[in-house]
């Protein structure tokens, strides 16, 4: 029999003041096994916790439980205490009576009555707790990082400069990611492949870096500090170890018509191509959906024209397979399609763009070489009219709920540098709010308005249209005047939402890192954990975990990266003691547990066995701890019972049915 | 809700996993969404840790209802354990149904960490589901009793 | 009814939750007839809120949506200008009672231009 | 039957296998029993005829781990469950020699009692060379007859097919059988209202004495020790300790079995309270083959499991049927 005491917490009034504790204490005490129960304002407090260390020394507590908040806050803590107090930390358990009974309900008597009965299973399930010995399992002295943008070199050169190697992993043919499509940058306006440039080379250079670009990740296996991964390296049809990156090939090659993707399908590029001139690693590939040597046979002009013999169209899809310690996911975003925007003739006039488009345009190596211009005429614009919110914000279910976070800023950068380069252009940005939070951010916006004359108009535009006269007729609304507002515009700009990589629910399926409605990477803990998957051993970086600007993308990465040092840094980690235990008496040898286990942690061996003095070799389960992250599949899966959950055992669910359904 | 005489309150166990269900649970909490008193959660690593034992168990003890709740398909925190009990779950509830036990007494809800308010809706849906169903007599014991 | 009364019973039949609305204008940007209201659309979510029924009832708007249901439409938080004002609208027609276009007037008022849906909406608007 | 005999004395004394697993008279006509036969004397006794209904492929657990081959006479359907346990590793294909066996359905001695014959001293057209038309039976107050299709064991009216899955060689030639749809019983239960169904069901399981030779005879029921033989789940069998399992024994048993239940009848078949325990396996198998795709346990070793396999595009157990 434990001798288990019950400490009901507080929580100052959050669990208090609707549960009536004293009665709670009062009504457990005669519980099987409590010998001991107490109140307390702050359990988790240090006083508080020392309330436990009295009890265990004086009552001989062999198990507690904590009435408080929900386990995923203080179960730990309570471990610890447990464990100050010679307890193994395994004999705690935790009444939620915060965020299950107290925050939820209203009726005082309802409230305590539920706390009783939550306090009664914790209670029921002490009583058949066994002391659980948590293992060990080496770490890999190596990252790998998915995704090449910002986020993704940042984090590696953080992890690289403290000293272990790290991979990235990038799908396009070169690292560099949306920044290296941004002309410039807010809040200073300094040319973006000017500060992105160097990190890339950095990172290329760096002697602990090993980048993997045209490559993405096939199969993820294993567990933290222990990740075994498959990096798929397409064939990128052009030797790397030989090109010179002299960049004939791109010019001589007779397939000219692909939509150059880097430039958001604006124009045109190569069949073999590098995304752009400050590519990194500066070797072409072939796409070979548009090369006319793959489509007919016939062609081979980049193998004639390529002095140093670097042209291979025989090359096949490599696969890399590496271990890990830690991974971070640094996958990035792509803007929303706007085919359920009609409203905004996205799709029938080259004059409506996006700011991302906007970009490219503005830039010197963009499609118009940095010109200005309409694209459906190539004239210069007079008029240009900005739409904030464009699919941000939306709870219908055409775009996406969340605010995109970077669109104020980035518009506010657009209207000043068109204002500044060309005065005489009218600029007109229609808003539903602007935000600015951020180190300078206002007074950035501020200038727009006050310095470069851009005009700011409170509310949202409900109509572009094209006019015969090639011009957009935008249809807004002044909220703060109390007028609709038929503008005539050249270019219409849309503040295109964001949203993470579509790649990246493949990734997280592989990672077992989960991921929200919007596709975001889900956080640890949205306060206290930001930078952390839920999977032990999985980071998060930039945009995959929620919409960011440069600054705090940069920040997180250099965070992500401190996360991934911290478990890189140890030698070995202490596994989970709530894995599966096979009872080999019991055990039938009939595989159907192997069958489910997501992780092929359990194995067969023959082996013999003494059962009640018969001895003889059977086919029993074996379970790897250290692979067995103790999800229970196996226990249901097994007929006869003999597969168990430690922490989780059936006594223990069932005991806990029966408290509740006493 | 306070308590008044006579009114039928069902007696609910749910089975939340410890990495979407139970968090959507807390995040209920922390949101202040409330649902009647008499849904009791039990936390279980994940939806493949139920065993339909425990679900029968849970009836031959007096439960009225049972919801099992665990990370959206494609979600799980083990990749695969809630496709497993999702065909257990439906073999065995179709089975409970045919044993004379009311589907809506049994039900499997996906809620993930971010769904507070699934998690707060089902439970009041679920809740007044089991009263209209009443009392469940049926599974203490399948056979006569004297 | 009082005035809280009829502001329910507007959500009631519109089947709209005007606290979703974040105040963007679309609507009011988006509407055929705006310069004709003197209750613009994004504001008939304030009225409803406010309870303020009388003015909303009493405003030219009430008879100057066309029922295009472009706000609808567009309106990024299911907000549904458009069905608040119909609400509004067909509570004032219940109240008054007697119906104010009867089928018998039908192909008199026919054109070929015009289109059937408006006969629908008018039928809506008009009709007990 | 014969035949059988011969094959077995010549396997024996070529060393093939060391014993016979088969049937041994009883003593009446209609109650033979599994039986070892160590030497060519032992198999006088040895019997094969329409009360050979015994599944004999459970026995080869224990014969598995026995010295040598065991010869083991299986029927169509009990190769399925012999292939089932050859899946789940409990039987050693290396350690049998099958010998497929044919079958013109077995009978059911409750039902030839049920048509008003008592006092049974004798039974004749029951040997596979018989034409298993009509029964001809001796008893106490004369000589009776009764048509053998009306008597057959209810699962051979729904019969898998006559084919066997496994075996080293095959002995005696078939007959269909099958003159019922195999899912209607369950299909009638499901019309019916829940409080019908509860009627019904307590009604069948109100007759439970708990023998355990459903789960004693059951080919898939092989665990080492039943979970109702074991503290795992608090579930043991103490009488007046715990009744969970005495409640929800057949549910639980039904669970158990589900995705390896060949459907091979030998439940209700030695039930002495003739419940109709095949209601709850087949309703198992009737949702799988609907939900999941047509599955037969012990048909195929390497198709997966309905139970440890899965599909993304699955149905949601709150789905409503239709």
């Amino acid at each position: 029999m434990q001798r288990i005491g019950v400490f009901v917490c507080h929580c100052g009034s959050n669990i208090a003041a609707t549960v009536d504790v004293k009665k709670v204490v009062e009504t457990v005490l005669s519980e099987p096994g409590v010998c001991h129960a107490e109140d307390y304002p702050y359990m988790c407090s240090e006083a508080g916790q020392m309330k436990i260390l009295e009890a265990v020394k004086e009552k001989k507590l062999t198990g507690i439980v904590v009435c408080s908040c929900s386990p995923r806050m203080h179960e730990a803590t309570f471990r610890k205490a447990a464990e100050r107090a010679g307890l193994n930390p395994y004999m705690v358990e935790i009444a939620n009576i915060r965020e299950h009974c107290s925050w939820i309900h209203k009726d005082m008597e309802e409230a305590t009555k539920k706390a009783v009965i939550l306090a009664r299973a914790a209670i029921a399930k002490v009583n058949l707790n066994t002391p659980l010995q948590a293992g060990e399992s080496r770490v890999t002295k190596r990252a790998l990082v998915i995704g090449g943008g910002i986020a993704g070199i940042q984090t590696a050169l953080d992890i690289a400069d403290a000293g272990y190697e790290v991979d990235i992993v990038e799908k396009t043919p070169s690292i560099g990611g949306r920044m290296s499509q941004l002309d410039k940058t807010f809040p200073t306006l300094d040319c973006s492949a000017c500060i992105l440039t160097p990190k890339m080379v950095e990172a290329a250079a760096h002697e602990k870096i090993n980048i993997y670009t045209y490559s993405e990740v096939d199969k993820v296996t294993g567990f933290v500090g222990d990740f075994t991964v498959d990096i798929r390296k397409k064939a990128r049809s052009v030797d790397s170890a030989k090109c010179t990156g002299c960049g004939v090939c791109q010019e001589k090659c007779p397939s000219k018509k692909s939509l150059n993707e880097f430039n958001r399908g604006l124009n045109t590029r190569s069949a073999i191509y590098t995304p752009f001139a400050q590519a990194i690693p500066n070797v072409p590939v072939i796409d070979r959906d548009a090369c006319i040597k793959f489509k007919t046979g016939k062609c081979g002009v980049c193998e004639k024209v390529c002095q140093a013999g670097a042209i291979d169209y025989n090359q096949k899809d490599e696969i890399i397979t590496e271990k890990y310690g830690a991974i971070v996911v640094a996958t990035g975003f792509d803007t929303i399609k706007l085919d359920n925007y009609d409203e905004y003739a996205y799709n029938q006039s080259k004059d409506v763009i996006t700011s991302l488009e906007l970009e490219r345009i503005m830039n010197a190596a963009g499609p118009t070489k940095g010109h200005l211009e309409r694209l459906s005429d190539g004239k210069a614009p007079k008029e240009m009219v900005f739409i904030q919110c464009v699919g941000s914000r939306c709870s219908d279910n055409r775009g996406k709920s969340y605010c995109s976070k970077i669109c104020c800023m980035y518009t506010a950068k657009h209207a000043m540098l068109i204002r500044d380069k060309y005065p005489d252009v009218n600029v007109t940005v229609f808003y539903i709010d602007v935000r600015t939070p951020g180190k300078n951010f206002d007074e950035f916006y501020r200038r727009a308005v006050e310095e470069y004359g851009v005009n700011y108009v409170k509310g949202q535009v409900g109509k572009v249209a094209p006019l015969p006269n090639g011009k957009l007729l935008v249809q807004g609304s002044d909220l703060l005047d109390n007028k609709q507002i038929l503008k005539e515009a050249d270019m219409v700009v849309l503040a295109t939402a964001i949203e993470p990589e579509a790649s990246v629910r493949q990734i997280a399926t592989m990672l077992t890192a989960s991921i929200d409605t919007n596709n975001f990477l889900t956080e640890a803990h949205p306060k206290l954990r930001p930078v952390e998957s839920p999977t032990a051993g999985v980071f998060l970086s930039g945009v995959c975990q929620g919409p960011k600007d440069i600054p705090e993308t940069v920040a997180q990465a250099g965070a992500a990266a401190v996360k991934a040092i911290g478990l890189l840094a140890k030698d070995k980690l202490t596994t989970n003691p709530c894995t599966a235990k096979p009872d080999e008496l019991l055990c039938n040898g009939c595989s159907q547990c192997a069958n489910v286990c997501p992780y092929g942690a359990i194995t067969y061996e023959e082996k013999e066995v003494n059962d009640h003095g018969i001895r003889e070799t059977r086919r029993v389960a074996q379970v790897n701890g250290a692979l067995c992250q103790g999800c229970g599949a196996c226990t249901v899966t097994c007929p006869s019972g003999a597969m168990d959950l430690q922490g989780f055992s059936n006594r223990q669910i069932i005991a806990e049915v029966d408290a509740i359904c006493r | 809700m306070p308590l008044t005489e006579n009114e039928f309150r069902p007696k609910i166990v749910a089975f939340c996993c410890n990495w979407c269900s139970y968090a959507g649970a807390d995040l209920a909490g922390s949101s202040r969404l409330s649902y009647p008193a008499d849904v009791k959660i039990i936390k279980v690593p994940c939806s493949c840790r139920v065993n339909p034992m425990f679900i029968l168990r849970a009836f031959e003890k007096g439960a009225d209802g049972v919801i099992l709740c665990g990370c959206h398909p494609g979600d799980c925190h083990y990749s695969t354990g809630n496709y497993y009990a999702r065909r257990r779950m439906t073999l065995l509830f179709s089975m409970l149904d045919y044993l004379g036990i009311e589907k809506g007494r049994t039900r499997v809800e996906w809620v993930s960490a971010a769904e507070g308010v699934k998690f707060s809706q089902t439970m009041n849906e679920f809740v007044e589901k089991i009263k209209s169903l009443g009392e469940n007599v049926r599974l203490g014991d399948l056979r006569c009793k004297n | 009814m009082s005035h809280r009364n009829y502001s329910e019973k507007i959500k009631e039949i519109s089947g709209v939750n005007p606290y979703k609305c974040m105040k963007c204008g679309k609507c009011s940007a988006t509407c055929p007839s705006y310069n004709e209201m003197d209750i613009k659309p994004h504001q008939f979510v304030s009225y409803v809120l406010n309870e303020d029924i009388e003015a909303l009832a009493d405003s030219k708007s009430l008879w100057k949506c066309l029922s295009c249901f472009a706000c609808v439409e567009r309106c990024p938080r299911d907000v549904k200008p458009g069905k608040l004002i119909d609400a509004a609208r067909q509570i004032v027609v219940r109240e008054r009672g007697g119906d104010y276009l009867s089928a018998d007037e039908i192909p008199e008022l026919l054109d070929e231009e015009l289109p059937q849906q408006l006969l629908v909406s008018a039928f809506r608007r008009y009709k007990r | 039957m014969q035949e059988l005999v011969n094959r077995a004395k010549e396997l024996l004394a070529n060393g093939t296998v060391q014993r016979v697993l088969g049937w041994k008279a009883g003593d009446m006509a209609y109650n033979p029993e599994p039986s070892y036969f160590e030497s060519e004397a032992d198999l006088s006794e040895f019997v094969y005829d329409a009360f050979c209904g015994a599944n004999l492929s459970k026995y080869m657990i224990e014969a598995s781990k026995k010295e040598g081959k065991t010869l083991v006479f299986l029927k169509p359907c009990d190769s399925y469950s012999f292939n089932q346990l050859l899946k789940e590793h409990r039987v050693d294909r290396d350690k049998a020699y099958i010998i497929g066996v044919g079958c013109k359905g077995k009978l059911d001695i409750e039902k030839i009692k049920k048509e008003g014959i008592k006092g049974i001293e004798s039974i004749s057209g029951i040997g596979m060379e018989d034409a298993c038309d009509t029964l001809k039976i001796g008893t106490l107050y004369g000589d009776k007859e009764c048509s053998y299709q009306d008597v057959m064991l209810e699962r051979c009216h729904v019969c898998k097919g006559k084919d066997h899955v496994v075996f080293d060689e095959t002995l005696l030639e078939s007959r269909d059988t099958v003159d019922s749809e195999r899912f209607h019983e369950v299909e009638k239960i499901e019309k019916m209202s829940p409080e019908e169904k509860f009627q019904f069901f307590q009604k069948e399981l109100s007759k439970c004495i708990r023998c355990n030779a459903c789960r004693n005879v059951c080919p898939a029921c092989s665990c080492r020790k039943c979970v109702f033989d074991s503290t795992k789940f608090d579930s043991a069998q103490k009488a007046n300790v715990d009744p969970f399992q005495e409640k929800m024994f057949h549910i639980i048993r039904a669970f158990h079995v589900a995705g390896r239940c060949t459907d091979c009848g030998e439940c209700s078949r030695v039930c002495p309270q003739g419940i109709r325990l095949h209601l709850f396996n087949r309703k198992f198998i009737k949702d799988i083959n609907e939900f999941y795709g047509d599955y037969t346990a012990g048909e195929d070793i390497n198709q997966e499991a309905p139970l440890t396999h899965f599909e993304f595009s699955d149905r949601e157990p709150n789905e409503e049927r239709g």
